[in-house]
């Protein structure tokens, strides 16, 4: 499929979104079918596309422009980029975002509001897949800001629930605070490059001339203007990412259905922020050591970290899941600040693909157990639902980064360039350190939620895992959770290659090598060894959730409380903000009184000093003159006032004397 | 015969001056065009009398002349020695002028119709204006001016009120016939109805009557013709079980002889039109039929639509006047809209893929939106009738 | 052939006769026509202007004309609405009567 | 001045004056789309029939039936009958009216105006106009769009009768 046919890929859901919108609201069976056929259509397409990358060979990047509109001179054009980047981000949504439509046929099968629903989420689609495909930052933000409207329907899908109206306003407004920096930069680079398409045959702004000359322009303090412009649009991408300190949104947005959940998560909104980081990667790295992927990698070790630590204290279901995200995320950035786009996309492949499964797999759980969320109400669902214990291992798995599964070759890739980075070891250690933690939290959820005894009352008999609606997604996202790792080995890293355009070569040394070996070997004994120590500490002969206090609660309290509420973060934010105000206030009061208050009474008995003397001059020097003045004006103001009739006609009159009075004055003028 | 014609044009103009021979020329355009219409005007009376009488069960005028043939000779004559009444309180001159002007516009919109094609390219048409269709509109729209003036200057409240409903009428008729006449010329691209003959030249497959647009529009027009002219179905305006005959109350012999005229003038035009627009004019249906004349295809398709139009007026009941400005409004302007929108995406559709899939993806839009405007409109017919501008 | 001046006078011509229409009529519509009378004339100009100017084949000048004619109706139909509804209220179309127009 | 322009002057101007001095106001609208024929002519004789034809269709099937609807609903008879047709201060009016014609004239008749005519292979397209509008001036188009919308709009509420 040539680059021109492009845009069918997100029209596709968006005309279904179209059609949904007009479908009374009874024909949900209809409306699912609709939905989900045309996703499906465009994950053909976006095969397709793919195909034709890599017919040429090369590296292969074709665009396709066309003017949008002209005013004047000045015309606006816009148009579809199709290379690598692009082809794999499109199959990844499109695939996984088709199956979690499948998957939510069967999960809102009951819901009234079907068709509202798969409306909202064909349109949420249909702007991931344009902010995709998009060869112009406009266009991209154009697609980037319907992308937040349709995650803000979507979470408050539920709308009646206050919490859910209340994560949705929260996830709008949060992003929109990242939104700004990425708008104010991209007004900036439109500035200073004269240009927002990407490629336009050497003129667009990621080609070499444009960031060239914007790496060598600086601004105040020494910082290149490229480096300045993708700070601001990284502050964006926090936002949509989730990044800390912008990430407060993320968590909450779980009150939205599961499988919007799994959609906003695995392939869509979050990894919008990662994908726009790479597809500005050549901004970013305009000049040696740029300071902006420094942030980034900070940002993301930092975030990694953080969030793998704050999941270890929570006891949603979901929340958990959502934790986890924020940390992957976190090694995305690291991995893109690091190693460079070809690492972040990798692991944003195989995290799409496991992340989904594991909200899936928890959304069979919360459906089966009566919409139960609280892990420490759940358990021993090992028997009960084998097969979705099945699959959910196995995503888990992959996420714990166990060896030979998706997760493991794609986190691997990103230490093996985290240790080599130059300017410093803590973010590789931070790394480290969140993969055991990761291993450690979702061994202690599937423990708490498979293992054990059976706690929950309202688990439903009649539900059946292995629906087909249910089981294909599944057993779909499960096959790439484990093969897709594959792709891009140390030793055949044919997927990096790929995005970089080089021919992959099968190079057993490379994995052979030390650093890679050693490497191997220390996240192996990272998962391991964290799976094993959570098992120690959590195994059910140990443990009874029923009965007993998590262990870290027990023995770490204080911790304990803090990770629970996932460092206060959202009250420190409500207690800085508010209480700033007030104190801001107050002192503004006691300025008031104190200083203020008196200077004004003392200029007050000034001023009225100076009144009484100006009275006695006013009464008896001014007033006889002015008295005289004033009548004039009254006298001319009524016969102003008079002339001002209230009638068109004379109005027209005093424009036509005019009118005829200017053309005189231009005759005398041009006589003269 | 075109060739003929176009000769016998030319010796005759060489016979007059120089400086007279361009209004000699025009004259010579006019004159076949007045004859053969004003013949049309008569002998479509004649057969639109027996063909009612026949449909009502009875014989039509028999009486004058062989088979009745020269009946309007006598309606001529007995209308022209009839006494002309002005009212008292009538504005003269006004009501003299609302028939000329009616007239007149009825027989100047015939000027841009071509009738026939001579071998060397010359077309059988008196003026070849590039801006032909926004002519004949321009001009057609002037009739309601002239209902205008004589409802008004008759001083006559049945006149005042039918010449209020009839351009009540015309106004809401003439949106749904431009749309559905913008669609042929987005297909053919010009303004000329010269040139749009021109498009459908070669065999009946390339009449814009057989593309899912053009038979909807066909059909659009021809309604909107039928109101347009104050005919039946759509004759409320000259209702005369109720308003007796609208804005002509206070005419009488030829000043009413003449409304008659231009009514049946204005029927003619938009009957030409649709055969220009629609079914390929003056062309034959097949190439091999070229030998026929050109005119003589002309009339043929002409006298098959007003058949048409003294059939539907045989059996079809009058409207309301609330049906018919709904039906104007809400179910015929939409359609030429979406028509429209048809007509833009078969123009790119059988341009890229041919005309097979032109037709595979055009017709159910037009099937589709006939079928919902067409529910819409039912809906509302159970409902209890809503009386505007009654007090 | 004409010359510019002469389509430039006609249209001077109308231009003061619409205005002395606006200005002097009673009837509140037929102030509206003078204004539509002056607008013509601006459009003739145009039009004229076009016609003689250096360059006939940019069609600015009948652009123009063709924006003006679509205001025009547009102010019309506003007009006659306006006029409608003041008639409503106080039974009155004429300009003389209506002097509510101040402050 | 050729003699065809002399005659489409003349019906201009007679239009013109027959509807400044006429008594009915119904008169005077007819004697308005006198002149609009006449501007009609004349954009055709400037070869651009497109226009004129376009004037004929939207003043006087449009804006001229609107105004005669508008002059039925205004039924007012004093002013039809007894009282003058002109108001009050209307030689102030004429006085204005009259210098701005004369400075209109005297602007004319200093002015450099060129005397040339340039010659046109054929009268203005349509289609060329056409082009021109759905390019360079697809923004104007679109305003215009929207304001003609708009003012119909408001038309109708402003004439619309209170329900209350």
């Amino acid at each position: 499929m040539a680059v021109e046919w492009l845009w069918l890929i997100p029209a596709l859901p968006l005309l279904a979104a179209g059609v949904l919108t007009l479908l009374p609201t009874t024909a949900g069976r209809a409306a699912s079918f609709v939905a989900t056929g045309s996703m499906f259509l465009s994950f053909v397409f976006s095969g397709l596309a793919w195909l034709t990358t890599l017919d040429q060979g090369e590296f292969s990047r074709t665009t396709f422009d066309f003017v949008w509109f002209k005013t004047g001179t000045a015309a606006l054009k816009i148009g579809w980029v199709l290379d690598p980047l692009t082809a794999v981000m499109l199959l990844t949504v499109s695939l996984v975002g088709s199956l979690i439509f499948l998957f939510s046929v069967g999960y809102l099968a009951r819901e009234e509001r079907r068709v509202t629903f798969f409306a909202h989420l064909s349109f949420f689609a249909a702007a991931m897949l344009g902010l995709v495909i998009a060869n112009n930052l406009l266009l991209l933000f154009v697609c980037w800001e319907l992308v937040g409207l349709a995650s803000w329907l979507l979470i408050g899908f539920w709308f009646r629930k206050p919490e859910a109206a209340a994560a949705a306003r929260k996830a709008f407004v949060v992003t929109h605070i990242g939104d700004m920096g990425f708008f104010v930069g991209m007004i900036w680079l439109a500035s200073v490059a004269g240009t927002l398409q990407f490629f336009d045959a050497g003129a667009g702004c990621l080609e070499e001339t444009v960031v060239h000359s914007l790496g060598a322009a600086t601004i105040l303090g020494g910082l290149a203007l490229s480096t300045v412009i993708t700070l601001l649009v990284l502050w964006g991408a926090m936002g949509k990412s989730g990044q800390v300190p912008l990430h407060v949104w993320l968590p909450d947005a779980m009150e939205g259905p599961t499988p919007v959940s799994a959609l906003i998560h695995a392939a869509a909104m979050v990894a919008a922020g990662v994908y726009l980081l790479a597809r500005l990667f050549p901004l970013l790295d305009a000049v040696p050591d740029s300071g902006s992927l420094v942030a980034v990698t900070w940002v993301g070790s930092l975030t990694a970290f953080f969030a793998a630590l704050v999941a270890l204290g929570q006891t949603d279901l979901k929340r958990i899941l959502a934790w986890s995200t924020i940390s992957q995320l976190g090694y995305m950035m690291l991995g893109l600040g690091t190693g460079g786009p070809a690492v972040a996309m990798f692991h944003l492949v195989t995290h799409a693909f496991f992340k989904a499964l594991l909200f899936l797999g928890a959304g069979s759980v919360i459906q089966a157990c009566g919409h139960e969320q609280d892990i420490r109400r759940l358990g021993g669902l090992r028997r009960r639902m084998p097969f979705t214990f099945g699959v959910y291992a196995i995503g888990m798995l992959a996420l714990a980064g166990f060896p030979f599964l998706s997760g493991f070759w794609s986190k691997e890739a990103i230490f093996h360039s985290a240790q080599v980075w130059e300017v410093s070891r803590i973010p590789f250690v931070l790394a480290v350190a969140g993969a055991l933690l990761t291993a450690v939290y979702m061994t202690r959820q599937m423990v708490y939620v498979f293992f054990g005894e059976h706690r929950n009352s309202s688990f439903q008999k009649s539900f059946s895992e292995r629906a087909v609606v249910t089981a294909v997604p599944l057993a779909a996202l499960a096959c790439g959770a484990i093969t897709l790792g594959f792709l891009g080995t140390q030793a055949f890293p044919l997927f990096q290659e790929y995005l970089e355009g080089e021919t992959a070569v099968l190079a057993w040394g490379d994995l052979i090598g030390w650093g890679s070996l050693g490497l191997i070997a220390l996240s192996t004994l990272l998962s391991v060894g964290g799976m094993a120590l959570a098992w120690g500490i959590y195994r059910p002969s140990q443990f009874d959730p029923a009965r007993q206090q998590d262990p870290l609660n027990r023995w770490f309290p204080r911790i304990f409380r803090w990770l629970e509420n996932q460092f206060f973060l959202d009250e420190w934010y409500r207690q800085t903000v508010v209480r700033g105000t007030c104190l801001a206030g107050r002192g503004a009061e006691v300025l008031d009184r104190l200083i203020w208050g008196p200077v004004v009474r003392l200029c007050a008995a000034l001023v009225q000093t100076v009144a009484w003397c100006s009275r006695l001059a006013d009464e008896q020097l001014v007033n006889r003159g002015f008295d005289r003045v004033c009548r004039a004006v009254r006298q001319g103001a009524a016969w102003c006032s008079e002339r001002q009739n209230g009638r068109v006609q004379t109005y027209i009159k005093y424009v036509g004397a005019s009118l005829a009075l200017v053309v005189w004055v231009l005759i005398l003028i041009d006589r003269s | 015969m075109e060739v003929l014609l176009l000769s016998i044009k030319e010796q005759l103009v060489a016979l007059f001056p120089a400086v007279l021979q361009p209004l000699a020329g025009h004259l010579l355009s006019i004159t076949p065009v007045l004859g053969v219409f004003a013949g049309c005007f008569a002998l479509t009376t004649v057969l639109e009398r027996k063909a009612l009488g026949r449909i009502q069960n009875r014989f039509g005028p028999n009486r004058v002349g062989p088979a009745g043939l020269l009946q309007p000779v006598a309606d001529g004559l007995k209308m022209i020695f009839k006494e002309d009444i002005v009212p008292l309180k009538a504005d003269r001159t006004v009501h003299f002028l609302a028939p000329v002007l009616l007239a007149t516009t009825a027989l100047l919109v015939f000027s841009v119709i071509p009738f026939g094609q001579a071998p060397d390219g010359r077309h059988l048409v008196p003026v070849d204006l590039e801006v032909g269709l926004i002519f004949f509109f321009a001009v057609g729209s002037l009739a309601e001016l002239a209902v205008f003036m004589a409802g008004w200057s008759s001083r006559n409240k049945y006149a005042m009120l039918g010449a209020m409903r009839a351009i009540a009428q015309m106004i809401s008729y003439e949106a749904p016939m431009l749309l559905s006449v913008l669609t042929v010329v987005l297909i053919s691209g010009s303004l000329s109805l010269v040139d749009i003959v021109g498009t459908q030249a070669g065999g009946f497959w390339h009449w814009h009557v057989l593309t899912p647009w053009g038979a909807a529009a066909f059909l659009l027009f021809l309604t909107a013709a039928l109101a347009e002219s104050n005919r039946s179905p759509f004759d409320i305006p000259e209702a005369e079980s109720e308003i007796i005959a609208g804005h002509m109350i206070e005419y009488s012999g030829f000043k009413y002889a003449l409304f008659f005229l231009a009514e049946y003038l204005g029927l003619f035009a938009m009957t030409s039109l649709a055969v220009t627009l629609f079914l390929g004019g003056f062309h034959p249906p097949i190439p091999q039929l070229a030998f026929v004349p050109g005119p003589i295809w002309f009339f043929g398709k002409f006298v098959v639509i007003i058949a048409f139009f003294i059939w539907i007026r045989g059996t079809l009941p009058r409207l309301r006047m609330d049906q018919l400005l709904q039906l104007a409004w809400k179910f015929m302007l939409p359609m030429a809209v979406v028509l429209l929108i048809v007509a833009a995406a078969w123009h790119r559709i059988s341009l890229t893929w041919g005309p097979v899939f032109g037709w595979l993806f055009c017709s159910p839009p037009v099937i589709m939106a006939y079928l919902m405007l067409g529910r819409g409109g039912a809906g509302k017919k159970g409902g209890p009738r809503v009386y505007r501008y009654v007090n | 052939m004409d010359s510019l001046s002469d389509y430039l006078l006609l249209s001077a011509l109308l231009f003061s006769l619409g205005l002395c229409v606006t200005l002097v009529r009673r009837h509140a519509i037929l102030v509206l026509i003078g204004i539509e009378l002056m607008l013509n004339a601006a459009n003739l100009n145009f039009i004229a202007f076009w016609r003689f100017g250096p360059n006939p084949e940019a069609l600015d000048g009948l652009l123009f004309v063709l924006f003006s004619l679509a205001v025009a109706a547009a102010e019309a139909a506003v007009g006659l609405a306006l006029i409608l509804a003041v008639y409503r209220r106080y039974s009155v179309t004429d300009v003389e009567n209506i002097d509510e127009l101040k402050g | 001045m050729s003699l065809t322009f002399a005659i489409i002057a003349a019906i201009v101007l007679t239009g013109a004056i027959g509807l400044s001095v006429l008594r009915k106001t119904v008169h005077c609208v007819l004697s308005l789309t006198i002149v609009f024929f006449g501007l009609a002519m004349l954009y055709i004789r400037l070869d651009a029939p497109f226009l004129g034809f376009a004037l004929v269709l939207i003043y006087v099937s449009a804006v001229t039936i609107l105004i005669l609807f508008t002059v039925l609903l205004t039924r007012n008879r004093e002013i039809e009958t007894d009282v003058s047709p002109y108001s009050r201060g209307s030689i102030a009016g004429l006085i204005v009216g009259g210098s701005v014609f004369a400075g209109l004239i005297w602007m004319i008749y200093r002015a450099p105006l060129s005397r040339g005519i340039t010659e046109l292979e054929s009268p203005a397209s349509v289609k060329s106009l056409g082009e021109r509008l759905m390019t360079e001036y697809v923004l104007p188009l679109e305003v215009i769009a929207l304001l003609l919308t708009a003012a119909m709009i408001g038309a109708v509420i402003v004439a619309m009768k209170d329900p209350g």
